[in-house]
């Protein structure tokens, strides 16, 4: 009875030290056995994700739609789940979408989720959807030049072409022509709220976890839609819509599934493993 | 020597004084003077806050340089790769026209965004062990702290909301309550911190980072 | 047609992750690759950035913004052992045009704005619903708690020493609970998605997707 | 009242106040009848740990993240700079530092200096003590793990601005065993340093060490005022609270002016 006792201690103890780069590996396994195998996990949709996906659903045809956010290149990632199944609901619409980009890496990026989505196939560049160029400066001097006079402030779009070759700045040129703002990125959401909505256009955000809980405020405020939380924001959004082609949402809370139920299990093994070693010292 | 002092500390003192009141008081008064003060100064801190990146592209070049110097085998190989890499991208994008020429967009992304996302990717992994590390209940501190992270997060794991339908609805308050409230307080007690620390510099106890003594 | 670029992202984002095992060459290749392409982005932007502001004394003839391009310059004396204290003058020009502006921010926004958001708070706890009301109030109770951890000097002697001592306790459990909320929500969602993504990335450009 | 722009009156008294709290608290530290501060461990952790770095003999590391000189915050870190590069210099520790850009200029002045003072000039030169691994947030991460594994410091400050990088920075220098001292304002990074470091320094708790890391009873002294600026505050919230109660918005309007 002893020895046994004796044994179940040196396991704790054992555990208690076990390699960092164990933990490591099943938590690799962790991430991609979902990827393989996906479960598909049900989850609910928060009202908040509800709100977006029906906002977007009763847009009247024509509608110009302007994506302008900031963010650095891999934390779009995050929000990146949202704003594809956004560009997947709005590619069978009669809609028209501006990317206006606020840094250098949603330059970037915002084409590339475009391309992703296959956006691209369905529209035709110039006349449906267009890439501005960034215009350097900073949200404060740029977002209030193009609510006013987006020929004025960009002339040429990414590619070099000038606006007025484009025939989709033939209608549009000022917040009056734009029927609603998005913002993929995460930093921005302020500087819309001064800029943007005094103008009554109506925005939507797609931003991470971290500040979906900060800029609350803005929306309590009026200045700011809705937004969606984070990659769990992003699931839900794919699942209203259905289909993207990454479908990173609903494949990482499969993941997160496992991964939480991991780290309880490793902290409840940890806590108990303290308890016990601090009984064995007590003995002694 | 008076000019020594003079030059090495009592004058950027006064240079540090003749921009910081006018950007201050420009806030508060209204004085059409001020404004284009303000407008001017920001513009010049602007300029040297660019400028300064050519001193840190001599300072890392300094440092490959000697890691070069020392001859240590598998590190001289990684100053020359260093030195290379940088000064070929610089190169490379400048002939190619920068931020809007579609060839330098794609190395960008390859190379920079894909190395960010790498990089991030390791905060998955480095969580599983501060949390096995940190999160044991020693006292009553670290039991808080590990009661009410998991709180969130549960609430946004699927299985969550299976056990409890209420959970994410009650994470969703606790972050807009006590969280919010928590972090209103940290705000409010750096804002006087700060504004403590930059009186301090005005009155000279304290250098910042201009030359001391 | 194949990219050259998609095998050279696959392998950065496999020698990152070799860290995990061990620090080894493979990763210092990845992170000097990194650092490189970091540094070698903002020359070039800023680059772009500088001769846009420099267009203005060339162009439009204000030539007072020669005094600040030669002032930036000045920042590489830094590196000459005698004339180390001529980088003073531009670091004196940035010290005070940020810190003047950080300064009136932060009293405008974090300490008038936020005291204002409390009180406010105040005015939504009579006549509003029981949870609401109860939510509000607590939000206060809990601000001000957390604030008096925040007390340096003013321990007062008897009695009172100990009334103090209790509120900064409670303080410091409110603040911990509030950190402990913020890193259980914040850290893993970001964490896990980037994750996913890059291997989600390299899986699709196996496949020959951007 | 026409001098004041509008809504700016309040902002404007509000620092008067914190200033003249401020002047007043180091004229009475200076007089002596300065008040004594409860005990931050961070504070001493930092001297103990370049002491056990000199034991060990390996170096100490320290850095504020990436903001420019113009940021209090990174000012809070340089402050802590100083002390750190002095004791370094005194006891023959190796320090290395990492800036961003636009407070790499003062940070190697800082540091030359510090090394002269002690006698010791030749030790520093540019480029050793204090490096540049470029502005962006993860690329300087990346190179600052990888410098703890190659390095193996013995104690890790890191004062300043700092976001979810925490974790990463925090992690790989638990790694390499080494005793971590953190501080920052930033919400975001406070969380993190708690669960990886031995010390940390909550918000404004990072201000008071910048304040009395050099251990001058007129610095110390100064802490005070903060105190002040705080039981201020703790009034015109309690008063604009119970004025809410009652239902009267004068505080609120008050404020507002």
């Amino acid at each position: 009875m002893k020895k046994e006792e004796g044994a179940s201690v040196s396991i704790w103890s054992k555990a208690q030290s076990v390699r960092a780069e164990w933990l490591w590996l099943v938590t690799l396994v962790l991430i991609i056995v979902p990827l393989a195998v996906p479960p598909h996990v049900p989850f609910t949709v928060n009202q908040s994700t509800l709100r977006i996906y029906e906002y977007v659903k009763k847009l009247p045809d024509g509608s110009v739609i302007v994506s302008g956010g900031s963010g650095q290149w891999a934390f779009i990632y995050e929000t990146s789940a949202a704003f594809m199944a956004f560009l997947t609901q709005i590619k069978n619409k009669d809609v028209k979408l501006i990317i206006f980009p606020l840094s250098t890496d949603s330059l970037m990026f915002e084409p590339w989720a475009v391309k992703v989505t296959g956006f691209d196939k369905v529209k035709e560049y110039g006349k449906d959807w267009v890439v501005l160029n960034y215009v350097p400066g900073g949200a404060d001097i740029t977002l209030p030049a193009f609510m006013t006079n987006i020929r004025g402030l960009c002339r040429t779009d990414v590619y070099g072409r000038p606006l007025d070759e484009l025939p989709i700045f033939k209608t549009v040129n000022s917040y009056k022509d734009i029927t609603l703002w998005v913002d993929c990125g995460a930093n921005s959401i302020p500087s819309l709220a001064r800029y943007v909505a005094p103008y009554k256009v109506p925005i939507l955000g797609f931003v991470h976890s971290a500040y979906y809980g900060m800029f609350q405020p803005y929306i309590a405020a009026g200045q700011v839609y809705e937004m969606t939380n984070g990659i769990r924001g992003g699931g839900e959004y794919e699942k209203l819509v259905g289909y993207t082609p990454w479908n990173l949402g609903t494949v990482t809370m499969d993941s997160y599934q496992l991964y939480s139920i991991y780290i309880l299990a490793l902290v409840i093994i940890a806590n108990i493993g303290t308890q016990m070693l601090k009984k064995e010292e007590k003995k002694q | 020597m008076v000019s020594k002092v003079l030059y090495r500390t009592i004058l950027p003192y006064v240079i540090f004084m003749i921009c910081f009141v006018p950007v201050l008081s420009n806030y508060y008064f209204d004085v059409p003077i001020l404004r284009s003060v303000e407008t001017e100064l920001r513009n010049w801190s602007t300029l040297i806050g660019l400028t300064a990146m050519f001193l840190g592209l001599a300072n890392i070049t300094i440092y490959y340089y000697r890691e070069i110097k020392r001859r240590k085998h598998l590190e001289w190989q990684f100053g020359v790769y260093s030195i290379a890499l940088t000064y070929a991208w610089i190169i490379y994008g400048l002939s190619q026209g920068g931020l809007t020429s579609p060839a330098y967009n794609e190395i960008y992304v390859f190379v920079k965004g894909h190395s960010e996302a790498a990089q991030i990717g390791l905060l998955t992994f480095f969580f599983v062990t501060a949390a096995f590390r940190t999160f044991r209940a020693k006292n009553m501190q670290a039991l808080v702290l590990l009661i009410f992270a998991f709180i969130p997060f549960i609430g946004v794991a699927p299985w969550g909301e299976q056990i409890w339908s209420g959970w994410p609805a009650f994470s969703e308050w606790i972050l807009g309550g006590i969280t919010m409230a928590g972090s209103r307080a940290i705000l409010i007690a750096a804002s006087v911190g700060l504004v403590a620390m930059v009186v301090r510099i005005v009155l000279r106890y304290e250098k910042g980072g201009l030359i001391r003594g | 047609m194949i990219n050259i670029w998609i095998p050279i992202g696959i392998a950065i984002a496999i020698a990152t992750w070799s860290f995990l095992i061990k620090e080894s060459p493979l990763f210092r290749w990845a992170e000097r690759t990194f650092i490189s392409a970091a540094i070698g982005h903002t020359v070039v932007v800023g680059v772009y950035t500088l001769r846009d502001r420099y267009y203005p004394i060339t162009v439009q003839g204000q030539y007072l913004l020669l005094i600040p391009a030669a002032l930036g310059y000045l920042y590489l004396f830094v590196l000459w052992r005698r004339g180390r204290w001529v980088a003073s003058y531009p670091i004196a020009i940035t010290m005070g045009v940020g810190l003047a502006t950080q300064v009136r921010g932060t009293i405008d926004a974090d300490f008038l704005g936020q005291t204002l958001g409390l009180i406010r708070e105040g005015g939504r706890i009579v006549g509003s619903p029981p949870q609401t009301a109860f939510t509000n109030a607590l939000t206060i109770i809990v601000t001000l708690f957390s604030l008096s951890y925040f007390l340096f000097t003013v321990r007062p002697k008897g009695a009172f020493g100990s009334v103090y001592d209790g509120m900064y306790k409670l303080g410091q459990y409110c603040l911990l609970a509030s950190l402990g909320a913020m890193a259980g929500n914040y850290i893993l969602g970001t964490g896990l998605a980037v994750t996913m993504a890059t291997i989600i990335r390299i899986i699709f450009s196996l496949q020959g997707y951007g | 009242m026409s001098v004041f722009l509008k809504g700016r009156i309040v902002d404007f008294l509000i620092l008067a106040v914190l200033s003249i709290s401020t002047w007043l608290a180091t004229y009475f530290a200076r007089k002596g009848k300065a008040r004594e501060i409860r005990p931050i461990p961070a504070l001493d952790a930092i001297y103990e740990g370049v002491g056990r770095a000199a034991e060990m003999g390996r170096p100490a590391f320290m850095t504020p993240g990436a903001g420019d000189v113009g940021s209090a915050r990174v000012i809070a870190g340089l402050a802590i700079l100083d002390v750190m590069a002095t004791q370094c210099a005194k006891l023959d520790v190796p320090l290395l530092t990492v800036f961003g850009q636009g407070a790499l200029g003062a940070a190697e002045m800082i540091v030359a200096e510090a090394y002269r003072r002690e006698g010791k000039p030749e030790l520093y030169s540019p480029g050793k003590q204090v490096l540049f691994l470029s502005g962006d947030q993860y690329a300087r991460t990346a190179g600052e793990a990888g410098l703890f594994q190659r390095e193996k410091p013995a104690l890790n400050v890191f004062v300043g601005d700092f976001y979810s990088e925490m974790l990463y920075i925090g992690e790989a220098g638990a790694r390499v065993g080494a005793m971590q001292i953190g501080g920052t304002t930033q919400q975001l990074g406070i969380p993190l340093m708690a669960i990886t470091m031995d010390y940390v320094m909550i918000g404004e708790e990072m201000f008071a060490v910048a304040a009395s890391i050099t251990r001058d009873p007129i610095q110390v002294g100064s802490i005070m005022a903060q105190d002040i600026g705080k039981i201020v505050l703790f009034s015109i919230s309690i008063i604009g609270v119970i004025a809410m109660l009652v239902g009267s918005k004068i505080m609120i309007d008050l404020l507002s002016m």
